[in-house]
């Protein structure tokens, strides 16, 4: 059984890689559609002598044909590697950039996450236990608002109110910058703060997410309140269901059965809700100037900065894979019937 | 055809959904009756600039003026055509382009189907968003480029669920019917599984259009959508976000509530949509 | 009297109008007795048994009538009064073997709890579970199976070892055998048997007359939510009083027998709204104007032990 | 009998189990469900051979490959003379006017999105056999053929608004409607109500006197078999055990799987039950076919030679075969 | 570490108290750091980093256009100004106590001119070689005679840096620095930076001795930081209507100095139709400065009339003298003279780049737009395009009318002048401006030192370019800096760059 999994583990991380490939090779192609490139972003209006900036260009690569730059940085990539910065400044390399911003991103998608799962559940539920009632239209209602809920927007309001208003709450960044005894080791500074048992740190950086992973969860917790509502529905009417109750097992149980049960095309949703979630972490970053991944890709799309954004949508992407590889495992685990 | 009668049946007939239904459908008909008689309805010139600066919601400017004296309702008036314009292209685009291959490669499978799925997995299971983002900037600011960058990351969308459905359709007895019957190939695509994935497309259709409008709305806000005076919710909200600081919260509160109106005035749309389709199966 | 079922009548608001499921139903059944309900798909027979456990599901509402088990209204209960009942003294073995366990855990989990939850230790109810399985002519190592990696025949063998658990009075077996092929059917009629040797009622449900006939002691006949004919196996099948069993005997081919089979004409009623009078009268050969069209025959007893509702049983042969 | 219609010759259909991408990797060598194990067997004009046995045996499977909505794995399928297992789509399209098929299960044999009338109409105008209008006329005809009447109302409705019983009377008028000379009838009534289910074989039995319509009746109900069938085959694990007519099988069975079977179906008639013949255990699935005779680790008769030949099918008595070392009689 | 009211604990109530201990102060901007070595860093905020942690020979005396000793006590200039002199002080340690020396500033300057980067032109074009006579003195040969040549030393290109940096290659990441007031201690790129008093300066002592620079995405979240007290200092930039109305609020101290930041619009004198001259005068003369400044800079800008900015020494008024502002009725003279009407108008496309001026860059084209249209003669179809393709399209003189704006490399009317006018400087701007005459009065006042007589040839340019409008200068930036009420010293010079050495809490 284990070796399955571990072979099956294996074979779904090797579908990763096509993945990485086709949206590589998406982004690089469209990034040099139009005229432009980093090396004028950077020197912008200046009165640069043609030669030096001739010099620059060929400093960055940018002088060789385009298939040349294509399979240089596919050959770069299949080593890991993912580049070095072209612009702003050049030639770093592109991972040391990511690496500083990644984990802003994951810390705030995984209490994205968390708080949208956890909201989705508990609303999901009372819709489905209290079908037909007004609380199951007020779930739904719930769940088309915040699906529909314009996180700029409501991300703005939250920081308006917690904020400016009523001061509870800082808006913006991921710790009190006065903080100065706190040094990131691996960048998710919660972890950070423990191990370091700065508890002042860890407090403010709690404080600082709970803005950002709320507009962000409440706006994706939607999706599920709809799709566990549906589901246990669904299941709840279904024959074991029933049968349970005839062999006089508690109700109580007899629910948390049916929502394991239910749970399953959630845990499905779940992978692709977290793509979904990364895409609204670029606008919740932006509104909340959150240090993350997002941020970083708007930051580099306007140098132009191509290894850059490749290496973003690179890791994005591999981001993405291990999340649903993650997803199925979990899928996997949780219902015996797949097999692997 | 089928689609009006559905329509009409869920106005009509007291089951669940009609209540959100109705909800949608008006909110989705105002905003389209506004685009259409923008000309008429809006009091002022969108784009006109005057001295009178960050006036509050009056008789006269009925949602205010922006910081460059730019009548707001106006501009949200004449801001319904451009968010309607790109996600009624980028939707007919990704419909047009999503449908007919998810129905080749569900129906033909084999190795064009194992291509087309793979690019198509990888860019769905991707933040459509931040794609968007990349070709919306190479693009351009401009609604159709717009509309192009969002149609890309919908197409595949559209493409699963047909294939998806395809492949379902094709197992069951009547396309095998069909094709004891002697029924060619593309026929068999085109009058019967075509028309049985259609109702599926709408809710998909509906439910994405939601997303799509606030894919474009997120694309505008940071900029990529369209250039000014061009009214655009999207933009305005931009715009008018910083003067919510000021007090000068009309600027960005209508654009942001009128995105999301028209968002959800879609979803509930498609949501009730569904509902009645499962009704149907249960 | 083990139970006494009283102008049961349970009713589904549904969307589209309300679905009279089954109405003023009445009957009892005895200790150690196998009473077979048969009749159309729909005719109200789960509708009728799930009432018995109380569990209706929704949007389906017992309107009026009592289910008096051992004395006690089973729709009066409070939940744990039910809960304590239900799996040890009546319980249940539903039609599709492939839903009726819970996919996501184990044959042993879900038979070990049905045991526990009614006061059984742990370990003794591994031990039994075991011993149950051998019972049905499964091997005890099936414990750790999960539901799909058995055959549906097995999987309802599971459902029958779990409702022997405490050798409860009755048995309610909605269609236990029809996702089933024959020779597999023949072995659960084999267990329900066994269970009946054991002293436990069983309350049995088919839409296939010829199923009923080989084990039954007595039958009953439902159609359109009604019950209409109830009597021994003998008076059902040898002197039919209802044209709709009649009707339904003739209908299914048998091997055994020579006899033409014949259709019954027309379709079954539409429950939202149903026929006035005697439910069956648009499809019955005998119906009368102004009587069948008019008035709801009652049941009643027309010899001992023979139940019936028509306003002609029998047929008025001589007309 | 003169010319068959219809002649199989050792049909057999394998589907490979899904391998896993190491195991293909790997070359661990493919496995097959052997749904359809070498059949042969005939069908004259007009008659109709009832194929029985239990679930996954490989009755749809045979009906199946016979008709070429399935490419065989092996075999012959000669219809009216012509071997249709070699040809063409292109060349077996005037053959599919020729022969049908009705599915077991109305509710997904008809498209949801299609008007009841179209359904019907439709395979007239695939064959060129009329025009528009005219294929209307013709489906409402048929519509009333059938049973389902007011035909105008009808050819307007949606297969949502039929019952099963409804919808199964225009799945047979949809394969009727081309007139074919053979059809295969999978399952046809075992999803309709038992008070309907004979209505429905008299309307077959109706066609067959009309347009002398063989047919391949695929059934698990015995009983159902015997009252349509001229001949009745029994499969058990891809294998046909016996074929014969149809009383002398079900009278005397010669093979004990088919004696099983016969004794589990239970009757009204036979209510006082006689010592019944059982067997043991369960259908194994179709990958692991065990070696021998497929039926011997059930059978009550097993010799080591059923363990390890396997029976051919032999005549026991007039054109009544029987696959077993040990007939019954 | 938390003083009273610390943020990170309870968030006071009171938006003015602050989080911070009082030597230290947060300071808020919305600018990036590029790239901290200074033979790369080629914008404006990264320069002002550079100028807290490092000096070069030279400086501006706070607050004014002086030149000032800095590393250099004393400096010495042959008569055709080719060769430069400068003795050090002999007092001079980087941050970690190592000795500067002469050689010191030699590799410095030879590491820019090796590196090629960026701004290596402010060395390379200027310098021909550089040489240690001994520990304490160094010589600047240049190529040609450069009378500005104090202004460019005042450059980041020419700060001598420690010698932990790299020889010939970048080191975008270096926190090592060189001798200034401050030194960095901890750099989280595009997070923050903080400094601390550097112990080995040969200056005066910072004030405050922990400055911490928090980097913002947008105006409004740091505005938010400052409202909520998370930052003592807001700097570049806020927006406009942020500056008014925190200054409104009165909760907070407003600091407004002049800048030197020009605003201009492009003319592309290659093609059609402002290849016209009219056409270009009519747009000069249409243009209201005023209106601009006040609805969309709320005003925080003053208006421009001229490519040299206020208050710098041979600035004249000359597009207000010649056009006036927003002047109607010349502009449509003028297109009437072009051949343009009401009914055949003058079509042009503007063009904005959306995000590298900031948000108001859109507005600004509107009210252009309005402003021209205003003739009745004029249709303006407004376009925008990211950064790094604008400036693509600039290049390849592909855009006809286009805003762009200057910061000054170094302050000196050159650096106002050349690069726009010079047909061998301006390729940049794409406005293909050709004039011999202006080529040549811009070289002769490169080389003369006396300013008098410099001022004289700069003043002839301008009156040139008011003729010609190749450019339409819009209006010059003010700098504001926003701070809590107990934050003081706040000193910045016409150089624009914030020292923050002077800064202190009250
Ligand atoms: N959950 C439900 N919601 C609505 N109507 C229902 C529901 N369950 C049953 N009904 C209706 O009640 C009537 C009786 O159904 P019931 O299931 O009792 O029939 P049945 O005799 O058991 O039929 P079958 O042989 O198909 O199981 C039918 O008309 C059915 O449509
Ligand atoms: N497309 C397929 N791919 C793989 N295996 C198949 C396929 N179709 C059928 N089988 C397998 O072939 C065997 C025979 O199936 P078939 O459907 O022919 O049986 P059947 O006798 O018609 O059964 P039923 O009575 O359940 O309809 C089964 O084990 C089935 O699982
Ligand atoms: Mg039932
Ligand atoms: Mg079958």
């Amino acid at each position: 059984m284990a070796r399955g999994l571990g072979r099956y583990i294996l074979i779904r991380a090797l579908m990763i890689i096509p993945m990485i490939l086709i949206l590589y090779t998406i982004v690089f192609f469209f990034l040099r559609i139009l005229p432009g490139n980093p090396i004028l972003a950077v020197v912008g209006t200046k009165n640069i002598p043609p030669e030096q900036l001739k010099h620059l260009e060929h400093l960055a690569g940018l002088d060789k044909p385009l298939y040349v730059q294509y399979f240089d940085y596919l050959w770069k990539m299949l080593h890991g590697d993912l580049g070095v910065t072209l612009a702003s400044p050049m030639g770093k390399p592109v991972s040391s950039y990511i690496a500083l911003r990644l984990p802003a991103t994951i810390e705030l998608t995984i209490f994205a996450f968390t708080v949208s799962v956890l909201l989705g559940i508990a609303t999901g539920v009372l819709g489905a236990v209290k079908k037909g009632t007004k609380t199951d239209t007020t779930m739904r209602v719930y769940s088309i608002v915040a699906y529909t809920l314009f996180i700029p927007w409501f991300g703005m309001m939250l920081q308006y109110l917690f904020g400016v208003k009523l001061h509870w709450l800082p808006t913006s960044g991921r710790i009190d910058p006065s903080i100065t005894s706190f040094h990131p080791i691996t960048g998710l500074y919660i972890l950070d703060s423990i191990i370091q048992g700065n508890w002042t740190a860890l407090g403010s950086v709690l404080e600082h997410l709970i803005l950002p992973s709320l507009t962000l969860g409440i706006v994706l917790s939607g999706a599920y309140t709809r799709l566990v509502r549906n589901n246990l529905v669904d299941v709840l009417s279904q024959d074991f269901v029933r049968a349970y109750k005839a062999r006089g097992v508690p109700d109580r149980k007899v629910l948390l059965y049916a929502l394991k049960n239910a749970f399953i095309p959630v845990v499905t949703l779940m992978g692709l809700q977290f793509a979904i979630l990364l895409g609204g972490a670029v606008l919740t970053e932006t509104t909340f100037n959150w240090p993350g991944m997002g941020t970083f890709i708007m930051d580099r799309i306007s140098y132009r900065d191509y290894n850059s954004i490749q290496g973003a949508v690179i890791v994005f992407a591999f981001f993405v894979g291990v999340i649903s590889l993650i997803v199925d495992v979990i899928y996997a685990l949780l219902d015996p019937r797949v097999e692997y | 055809m089928m689609v009006i009668e559905g329509f009409v049946k869920l106005l009509r007939e007291r089951k669940p959904g009609r209540g959100l239904f109705i909800f949608g459908f008006s909110i989705v008909l105002i905003v389209i009756l506004m685009a259409i008689f923008a000309p008429w309805i809006a009091p002022h010139n969108p784009t006109e600039i005057s001295a009178d600066v960050f006036q509050p919601p009056s008789w006269k400017h009925p949602m205010g003026t922006n910081n460059l004296g730019q009548d707001v309702f106006s501009r949200i008036v004449w801001g319904s055509r451009v968010i309607l314009y790109v996600v009624a292209v980028a939707t007919t685009l990704s419909i047009a382009i999503g449908v007919p291959l998810g129905l080749l490669s569900g129906y033909r499978g084999g190795k064009i189907d194992r291509v087309l799925s793979m690019v198509m997995d990888s860019i769905y299971s991707f933040p459509s968003l931040i794609l968007a983002i990349v070709i919306a900037v190479v693009l351009g600011p401009s609604p159709i480029n717009t509309a192009v960058a969002i149609s890309f990351v919908y197409v595949p969308t559209y493409f699963r669920m047909v294939r998806g459905q395809t492949l379902s359709l094709k197992g069951q007895l009547f396309v095998e019917a069909a094709r004891a019957l002697g029924v060619k190939d593309w026929e068999t695509m085109k009058k019967y599984i075509l028309p049985n994935v259609l109702p599926t497309v709408l809710v998909v259709f509906t439910l994405s259009v939601a997303d799509a409008i606030l894919t474009e709305a997120g694309l505008s806000f940071l900029g990529l959508s369209v250039t000014p005076p061009t009214p655009d919710w999207g933009y305005d909200l931009r715009v008018g976000q910083p003067f919510l600081l000021d007090g000068y919260w009309w600027l960005a509160f209508f654009p942001g509530v009128m995105i999301m109106l028209l968002a959800m005035g879609f979803a509930m749309i498609g949501e009730a949509i569904n509902e009645r389709l499962s009704l149907g199966t249960r | 009297m083990l139970l006494e079922v009283r102008n049961l009548s349970v009713y589904y608001y549904t969307l589209s109008g309300v679905v009279k499921g089954a109405e003023g139903v009445s009957f009892n059944v005895e200790e150690g007795e196998w009473i077979t309900f048969v009749g159309e798909s729909g005719s109200g027979k789960s509708t009728v048994a799930h009432a018995v456990m109380n569990l209706v599901p929704s949007p389906g509402k017992v309107v009026s009538g009592e289910v008096i088990f051992e004395g006690k209204d089973i729709l009066k209960l409070s939940k744990e009064e039910l809960r304590q009942i239900r799996g040890k003294e009546m319980t249940m073995v539903f039609q599709d073997p492939m839903t009726s366990l819970d996919p996501l855990r184990t044959i042993g989990d879900q038979m070990i709890e049905a045991m526990t939850v009614h006061g059984v230790p742990e370990d003794e109810a591994r031990e039994r579970a075991k011993e149950l399985l051998q019972r049905v002519n499964l091997p005890p190592d099936r414990l750790d199976y999960y539901p799909h990696q058995l055959s549906g025949g097995q999987r309802q063998r599971v459902s029958i070892a779990i409702a022997m658990a405490f050798r409860p009075k009755l048995l309610i077996a909605d269609e236990p055998t029809t996702a089933l092929d024959v020779i597999v059917q023949d072995s659960i009629m084999d267990l329900l048997d066994e269970m009946k040797a054991e002293g436990t009622s069983i309350y049995f449900v088919t839409h296939d007359i010829s199923l009923a006939v080989e084990r039954s002691d007595r039958i009953a006949v439902m159609y359109a939510g009604k019950l209409v004919e109830l009597g021994t196996v003998e008076q059902i099948v040898e002197n039919p009083l209802h044209p709709y069993t009649k009707a339904l005997i003739e209908a299914v081919p048998d091997l055994w027998s020579e006899r033409p089979v014949k259709a019954i004409p027309g379709y079954p009623p539409d429950l939202r709204n149903p026929p006035k009078g005697c439910r069956f009268h648009p499809r019955c050969p005998l119906a009368k104007a102004g009587i069948c069209d008019a008035e709801e025959p009652e049941l009643r007893e027309v010899e001992r032990y023979h139940f019936v509702a028509c306003h002609f049983p029998g047929g008025a042969k001589d007309e | 009998m003169s010319e068959p219609l219809l002649k199989v010759e050792n049909l057999k259909k394998y589907f490979p189990v899904r391998r896993s991408l190491i195991e293909s990797l790997k070359k661990v060598p493919p496995k097959y469900v052997k749904a359809v194990d070498g059949i042969s067997f005939e069908i004259a004009r007009g008659e109709v051979l009832a194929l029985i046995g239990e679930s996954g045996c490989g009755k749809t499977t045979a009906g199946r490959t016979v008709l070429r909505l399935i490419e065989p794995t092996d075999g012959r399928v000669i219809f009216d003379g012509t071997d249709i297992t070699k040809l063409s789509q292109e060349e077996l399209r005037p053959f599919r006017r020729r022969m049908q098929i009705i599915f077991q299960d109305p509710y997904s044999s008809l498209s949801p999105r299609m008007k009841i009338g179209d359904a019907i109409a439709h395979p007239l105008l695939v064959h060129g056999l009329a025009e528009k209008e005219e294929a209307k006329e013709m489906a409402l005809k048929m519509l009333k053929r059938v049973g389902l009447t007011p035909e105008e109302e009808f050819y307007e409705r949606y297969p949502h608004h039929l019952s099963g019983g409804q919808r199964q009377r225009v799945v047979i008028a949809r394969a009727m409607i081309l007139k074919p000379e053979f059809v295969v009838a999978d399952e046809a009534v075992s999803m309709i109500d038992v008070s309907m289910r004979a209505s429905i074989l008299e309307l077959l039995e109706s066609f067959r006197e009309e347009y002398n319509l063989s047919q391949l009746f695929i059934t698990h109900d015995i009983a159902v078999g015997k009252l349509i069938a001229d001949r009745i085959a029994v499969m058990y694990l891809g294998k046909i055990v016996e074929i014969g007519p149809t009383d002398e099988v079900l009278k005397n069975p010669a093979h004990p799987y088919t004696k099983a079977l016969i004794d589990a179906v239970p009757s009204i008639a036979r209510r006082k039950k006689g010592r019944k013949f059982r067997v043991k255990g369960e259908v194994p699935n179709a990958v692991d076919v065990p070696p021998g005779c497929r039926f011997h680790p059930r059978c009550p008769f097993a010799t080591e030679e059923c363990r390890t030949k396997e029976p051919e099918l032999v005549e026991v008595s007039h054109n009544h075969f029987v696959a077993c070392h040990h007939p019954l009689h | 570490i938390s003083g009273g009211g610390s943020s990170s604990t309870s968030p006071s109530s009171t938006p003015t108290a602050t989080g911070s201990e009082k030597d230290t102060i947060i300071i808020g901007v919305t600018d990036k750091v590029t790239d901290l070595d200074p033979a790369n860093a080629y914008d404006f905020y990264t320069w002002e980093v550079l100028n807290n942690v490092m000096e070069g020979l030279v400086k501006y005396k706070p607050g004014t256009l002086e030149i000032e000793p800095a590393l250099a006590e004393s400096w010495e200039v042959n008569n055709d100004s080719t060769v430069w002199t400068f003795h050090l002080r002999k007092d001079l340690k980087f941050d970690d106590g190592t000795p500067l020396t002469a050689k010191d500033v030699v590799r410095s300057i030879n590491r820019v001119m090796t590196i090629k980067g960026d701004p290596s032109w402010l060395v390379t074009s200027f310098v021909e070689k550089v040489e240690a006579k001994d520990d304490y003195t160094v010589v600047f040969y240049l190529k040609h005679p450069t009378a500005y040549f104090l202004a460019l030393l005042t450059t980041p290109p020419y700060f001598p840096v420690s010698p932990k940096y790299d020889n010939d290659k970048i080191d975008s990441d270096a926190t090592y620095g060189g001798v200034g007031p401050y030194k960095i201690v901890k750099w989280v790129r595009d997070q923050e930076l903080v400094l601390e008093a550097n112990p080995y300066y040969y200056g005066e002592k910072p004030k405050t001795k922990k400055i911490i620079i928090k980097f913002y995405n947008d105006a409004s979240t740091m505005r938010l930081a400052l409202q909520n007290g998370e930052i003592d200092v807001a700097w570049r930039t806020l927006r406009p209507t942020d500056i008014k109305s925190l200054k409104e609020s009165g909760k907070f101290n407003v600091i407004e100095v002049p800048g030197g930041f020009i605003r201009y619009v492009c003319l592309n004198t290659k093609i059609d139709p402002t290849k016209e001259v009219k056409v270009r005068q009519a747009l000069a003369a249409a243009v209201d400065r005023n209106e601009i400044s006040k609805i969309v800079y709320q005003g925080t800008v003053e208006p421009l009339y001229s490519l040299i900015p206020n208050g710098m020494w041979s600035h004249l008024d000359v597009f207000k003298e010649k056009y006036g502002d927003g002047n109607i009725e010349l502009a449509k003279k003028l297109l009437s003279e072009a051949g343009y009407s009401e009914s055949n108008p003058l079509k042009i496309t503007l063009w904005y780049t959306p995000t590298h001026y900031g948000d108001t860059e859109a507005s600004l084209a509107q009210v252009l737009k309005s402003e021209w249209e205003k003739t009745g003669m004029i249709k303006v179809t407004i376009k925008s395009a990211e950064w790094n393709t604008y400036t693509d399209y600039a290049r390849k003189g592909q855009m006809m009318v286009y805003l762009l704006g200057w910061y000054p490399d170094y302050l000196d009317p050159d650096d106002y002048t050349t690069p726009f006018l010079d047909s061998e400087a301006n390729s940049w701007a794409g406005t293909g401006y050709e004039n011999e005459q202006v080529n040549e009065l811009l070289r002769k006042a490169q080389t003369i030192t006396d300013q008098n007589e410099r001022a004289k040839l700069y003043e002839q340019v301008q009156q040139i370019l008011a003729q010609d409008v190749p450019y339409i200068p819009l209006v010059q930036g003010k700098l504001f800096v926003v701070t809590q009420k107990n934050v003081k010293g706040v000193v910045i010079g016409p150089d624009m760059i914030f020292r923050y050495s002077t800064l202190y809490k009250e």
